[in-house]
């Protein structure tokens, strides 16, 4: 049988073309060339229109999203490990093991093919770091200055354990509140690569899969109430989302939020605050009180935990509020972060 | 990091706040305004307040740059951006704030319009070196702190001749604004003394304030941004009131002289030269009391370069920006603090910036304005927004 | 807007007015045009990508004496 | 407890707004005012990182589609119900039953929010026709000139009955090729409001949920070996992929393959094949040939199979090759689209 | 629908078919140039070569405009694009079409050039009153069937004042060309016959092809494009060769007569007149065979508008596509068919439009191939091609 | 390129020389500049948006007679 594509596909100088997106033999090349190579597994490799698996009965978690970051490569990372991470740690938030992703891509005509390539590569270790497989996908073409190179949305499946049961409902007052590690590095190292910002620091993003440090924290307690990803609007977008959807106030104690020196000066030059930065390999825990040090102490140990501390508790009455104790020994709500300053950080 | 932590420690300002409560006279109240925005927003950030006895209190002035700038400048750079299709750069704070029917640039750039925030006017010059063939706008505003740097973009443009870039200048000079709140005819004010400006004074000095110390009675305290800077010259100046001085006093010596940076004045000065008078959002049109380009800047002058059309938007009936920004009322005391106006959706200037009295209170604040929040089952459409 | 940090200047080109500032291991590049003099290790205001001023490390000392010593008459009161 | 969004979305006049997607709370006042408004269901509303779905052990099938169609409002559809049934179908084609679906939408700044608003409600009745709830998603707003009014990526999980298995790998020479309705309406539809191509016609996309017709299809034939809906490079294409992936040669018949007289005269018109046009609301399907008539008969039935139809064979040898009777008596090859006549049709 | 329809009729083509094989002589064979990709295109889509006997072959000819314009043309086109930054309008085929250094309109595009595809040339126009701050050129390519439309585009024009509209003119004429590939001097040539073209006819009539009959004694047949007019014309041109006949006959009479369409004939004389020369892919440098556009419309020539560079570029070392557009080889026997050369990436210009004799090789007949056709485990590298 | 259909002229604007010509229910804008008359009903050859020529009815019907005559030939052969 005649080999479908005779030519390879020319990575190193090639650039991304409509006649990709156009659902010609072009197209299948570059998905058989550059993902089907980087994924490379059973279910992707039969390039049916589904995957199909084996699932046990019971609960799975499911979570979507888009990737629009800009830069596309940064310090840390690039859109592909966001991409498979972002959606890895919204699945692991509902204390789910991830098992599958799905990825639709978004190109723009004229993107660098050897850029795609490297994105899927950093897909594909993402992928491998968390324990998941990329099992199908799409790819989609548009006219040069319809998109901003590429854009990926990521759809996954993971499995609850039996007897785990975590969300806003089950947040309640005397709660602790717990972060696994410093705040905003993620944004701030998008921030330090953005044309009308940029600045020169070590930071770097800590897009990171969380899964396994879950699965160290429910070992601990199993009784865990909630978990979430403190990422667009950082953590004070989470405490006020939780908050609302709990209908309890949170009170956090602003010294005991970690943050690394180089965010904090980063913060100070631009004028923001760490917790409104979004971070991608970061969670926030909520657990009965009595829990909280075993908690901690569990998180410490693993390498994405390192770092994890209390810093507050869920408090009766003023549902919906998130006040702050200030490093100044004053007292302020902590609110979402107003008005458009930190778009596209993911 | 130096000269920023040490100013924030929770030990000291313990400390200072039980100095302060033990020096102030409980037999009289304490109606000190901070004048700069950057003093609004540390207030707030830091919980100072909370730190301060009961008949001490801050009262918010006009000083953020983003607040006074009127509905009708802000018009006009729209049309620039809209009409003129230039590209239009501004601080970021700038997007939000509304204009006329409700539209802002934010909104203008959604709809189409080339609007882009920059950190620095320096890079505005890139952008107008990258794009010979667009018309590039700086939408200049800001007080004395602001202005150096577009004098020396001017001077730059000048020198390279980069005739696509121009300058919408609506700079503006503290001490008018000052001279305005304080000198309202036939009324008394509330206010015993004044925290003076901490960067606009390191540019031109504490000399400009001692004339409102002598003639109106009223110590001022330049003072740093930091909150123990704020919390120091809060008990310098009830020292003043305590012993009935009214001085200027300079407590943010590590950067503030009498006379100020000299050479920032001097390219101030080649460049730019007072206005007749321009109209304030809060305070109406003040004598003397912004800037606009010199004669031999007069290629660089979006004013000149562009039609402009004169606009008569005004605010938003019911909002309380102008009495707030004299320090006459408090965002508590606005109908639509909280309900139809918010930072999301702001319906007067003071609801943008950070350093704006409003959203100020709305961020750090709000849980103290009890009864004022709408209920959750209250029902706020548009028609409340005029 | 009226935002403005002290940082550390660590390097000068005279030629083009323009320093790196450090705050911490951040690093950035602004305009010192209106500076009359700098040099490295000097302390500055930085204000929209601009050098305002220079900062007095003695003035700075002499101020943090002056709040520490007005703390203490609150201390005690404290205590 | 203060309402979060005191002021509603101005949904007639509005426009997206970077705002919208810096992860404040416009973001997701959005999110609440026009998706959970429409999508509304119990999992979606509890505004979490994911959806925590309870399922049955066994198979499922999971798919991904990125839509960036151009025009975002066509004859017989618009972007929403494209997203909807585009997912459906996939996880349809394996004979599954599509349960939940996810859907991340990359909003262009500037976009009206009235037809926003107009594309969930297509998205909403797609979804209650197709009988799927959307359990979650996920919203990005990027700037003005870095996309195109609003790209939607939808990923579907649906569960397999039991002894049900559908793929490639199953064709085998002597198999029937049926197709359950007529081929191109979706594609012309969509190009006969193309700027540069624009003609009048009554001819309407047939984008439909297909998961209604599977079901009728595996009653008689339980032993169907393969689906596929023959969207992007339309029937051409997939026979193409699926001689490919299946090592066999096909033989199809032009008379038989049911084309409408309208997408025939815009053939003409455009210089194109029926054969390489898009549909959205049809399957191709391989079975035995001894169970062709039954099936097509059953097919017929269905309002989505009216005008099913055998049009061809699998054949031995010249694995990959699909051939067809020319209408004329002729015989040629049918391969997929050459280059990139047809962009963004989906 | 009417007129097409009726000339696809399995049955009637059963039946010619039959007459053809009567009636062809099977002492000899015919070798019948179709001189139109447009009669290529026929041929494949609907197999009729599969209805004719053994010793009846057609023969693709020249007549595919996009095979025959020369890559120094073609980087011209990019050129106007890339570095003149025009925006550049052009009929669709023309997009995949290989330039010099594997360049194409297509590619030029995803690097950033305006390169938009157009159904018409009236769109063009719309395009070029839909932006009068920018360039839009033209890329005019085709025979004598698209060359008044282009007429009727400068026409209007230059009435309406269109000075941003400019046209790259490359309209070549068929008669040029049939005489190029008879007169080979010192070679006897392998074709009997010729199918005459079916839409160009209907402009310039029949009566030019009357002397290639005549001074080469080669029976034409001018065709329709509809398989059975196709097949029909074949069996007129059997038929003279079997009478020893070499006459123009026209099979196409509802659309084409002697003269042709005269208004358009001087819609073109006005606004076009004859190239010296003009180089041909395949043809090489063919003696007055194309149009340019008069003195009167110099103001809308993108040649004299644009500064274009001299491209030296030529086809790629392997490609028999000059051979198989003079009809002297089939696609088959070139050695990059279907290996590295395939519709996805054309190294000739043959295997683009769907009227290409390759691109028509490989999309309907590569079954045929057998052992031209690579292996599934055979390697091609780029390195195949020059 | 050198596609061009038949269509059935069903209106004609003479003041812009376009006509909208149909293909069964496909209704397309064409210029009719290159005419010099077409009416209501007349068949053209349309090629790149433009009529090239009107169609003859008689002389498509002589057409398919002659076909049909010399298919008949071959029909006799084929029986
Ligand atoms: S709350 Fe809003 S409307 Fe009221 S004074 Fe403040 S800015 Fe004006
Ligand atoms: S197959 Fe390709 S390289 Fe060979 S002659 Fe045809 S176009 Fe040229
Ligand atoms: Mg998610
Ligand atoms: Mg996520
Ligand atoms: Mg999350
Ligand atoms: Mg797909
Ligand atoms: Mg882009
Ligand atoms: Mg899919
Ligand atoms: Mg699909
Ligand atoms: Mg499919
Ligand atoms: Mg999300
Ligand atoms: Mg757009």
């Amino acid at each position: 049988m005649a080999r479908r594509f005779p030519v390879r596909l020319d990575i190193a100088r090639g650039k991304v073309e409509m006649t990709h997106g156009g659902g010609g033999r072009a197209g299948a090349q570059l998905v058989e060339e550059i993902f089907f190579r980087h994924f490379g597994n059973a279910e992707l490799a039969k390039a049916a229109d589904q995957a199909q698996l084996s699932i046990a009965g019971g609960r799975i978690a499911v979570s979507t999203d888009s990737h629009v970051v800009s830069p596309l490569f940064f310090p840390g990372g690039d859109i592909g490990t966001l991409a498979v991470n972002g959606t890895v740690n919204d699945v692991a938030m509902a204390g789910a093991q991830p098992l599958w992703l799905t990825a639709g891509f978004i190109l723009e005509e004229g993107f660098p093919l050897a850029d795609l390539d490297r994105i899927a590569a950093s897909m594909a270790r993402a992928a491998a770091e968390a324990g998941v497989e990329i099992v199908t996908g799409d790819t989609k073409v548009v006219d040069r200055g319809k998109a901003d190179g590429v854009f990926i949305t990521t759809s996954g499946i993971g499995v609850i354990p039996e007897g785990v049961s975590l969300g806003a409902a089950r947040i309640q007052a005397g709660d602790a509140i717990i972060v696994s590690g410093s705040m905003g590095d993620h944004g701030m190292a998008i921030l330090s690569r953005r044309e009308s910002i940029d600045f020169d620091s070590p930071v770097e993003s800590d897009c990171a899969p969380l899964n396994g440090l879950v699965g160290v924290m429910l070992a601990v307690a199993p009784n865990l109430h909630a978990l979430r990803d403190p990422t667009r609007g950082g953590l004070a977008a989470v405490l006020n989302e939780l908050a609302h959807d709990s209908g309890t106030g949170m009170l956090i104690d602003e010294q005991a939020i970690p943050v690394s020196e180089t965010v904090h000066a980063a913060c100070e030059l631009l004028g923001l605050d760490p917790v409104n930065i979004a971070n991608e390999g970061k969670l926030v825990a909520f657990c009965p009180a009595a829990e909280a040090d075993r908690l901690v102490a569990a998180m410490r140990t693993h390498p994405r935990g390192r770092d994890a501390a209390v810093i507050g508790h869920v408090t009766p009455g003023q549902a919906g509020l998130v006040r702050m104790r200030t490093r100044f020994g004053g007292e302020r709500v902590v609110d979402w972060l107003n008005g458009e300053q930190l778009p596209r950080i993911c | 990091m130096k000269y920023v932590d040490e100013f924030r420690s929770e030990t000291l300002a313990r400390d200072l706040a039980a100095t302060i409560a033990r020096e102030a006279d409980p037999g009289r109240s304490y109606a000190i305004m901070e004048f700069c925005g950057g003093h609004t927003h540390a207030i707030f950030r830091y919980g100072v307040q909370d730190l301060m006895p009961g008949n001490v209190s801050f009262v918010h002035g006009p000083g953020c740059p983003v607040c006074v700038l009127p509905i009708p400048r802000l018009d006009n750079a729209i049309e620039i951006a809209e009409r003129h299709k230039a590209i239009l750069l501004t601080y970021g704070d700038m997007m939000r704030v509304p204009a006329s029917k409700r539209r802002s640039l934010l909104k203008a750039k959604a709809g189409g319009a080339d609007v882009r925030m920059v950190y620095s006017v320096a890079d505005a010059l890139k952008v107008a070196r990258a794009n010979p063939e667009r018309q590039v706008v700086f939408f200049a505003i800001g007080f004395e702190t602001t202005t150096p740097p577009t004098a020396v973009a001017l001077l730059t443009a000048e020198r390279e001749g980069l005739a696509n870039f121009s300058v919408f200048c609506n700079h503006v000079l503290t001490p008018s604004a000052m001279q305005q709140i304080l000198d309202v005819p036939g009324q008394s004010i509330a206010i015993d003394a004044f925290l003076g400006p901490s960067h606009v004074s390191s540019v031109i000095g504490s000399a400009p304030y001692e004339r409102f110390a002598r003639d109106f009675h009223k110590p001022v305290v330049i003072a740093g941004f930091e909150p123990l800077d704020v919390m120091y010259s809060a008990l310098m100046a009830i020292r003043q009131l305590n012993e009935g001085r009214a001085e200027v006093e300079n407590q943010y010596t590590r950067v503030v002289t009498r006379e100020g940076n000299l050479k920032a004045q001097a390219m101030v000065a080649e460049v730019f030269e007072l206005r007749d008078s321009f109209e304030w959002r809060g305070l109406g049109a003040v004598p003397g009391s912004a800037l606009r380009l010199r004669e031999r800047f007069r290629a660089f002058d979006a004013e000149t370069r562009f039609a402009l059309t004169p606009s008569t938007g005004t605010d938003v009936k019911g909002c309380e920006c102008p009495a707030i920004l004299r320090g006459q009322k408090k965002p508590l005391d606005c109908k639509l603090f909280g309900t139809v106006c918010t930072p999301d959706n702001p319906v007067g200037s003071c609801m943008v910036s950070s350093e704006g009295a409003c959203a100020a209170y709305w961020s750090y604040r709000r849980h103290q304005a009890g009864e004022h929040m709408p209920a959750e089952d209250e029902a706020f459409g548009e028609e409340a927004v005029a | 807007m009226c935002l403005a940090v002290p940082a550390e200047v660590v390097s000068l080109d005279l030629e083009t007015q323009t320093a790196v500032v450090a705050l911490g291991q951040v690093k950035k590049q602004i305009s010192i045009a209106l500076l009359e003099s700098v040099t490295v290790g000097d302390f500055v205001l930085v204000h929209v990508g601009f050098a305002l001023n220079r900062i007095s490390p003695e003035e700075a000392a002499r101020t943090l004496q002056l709040m520490a010593e007005a703390g203490l008459l609150g201390e005690e009161e404290a205590a």
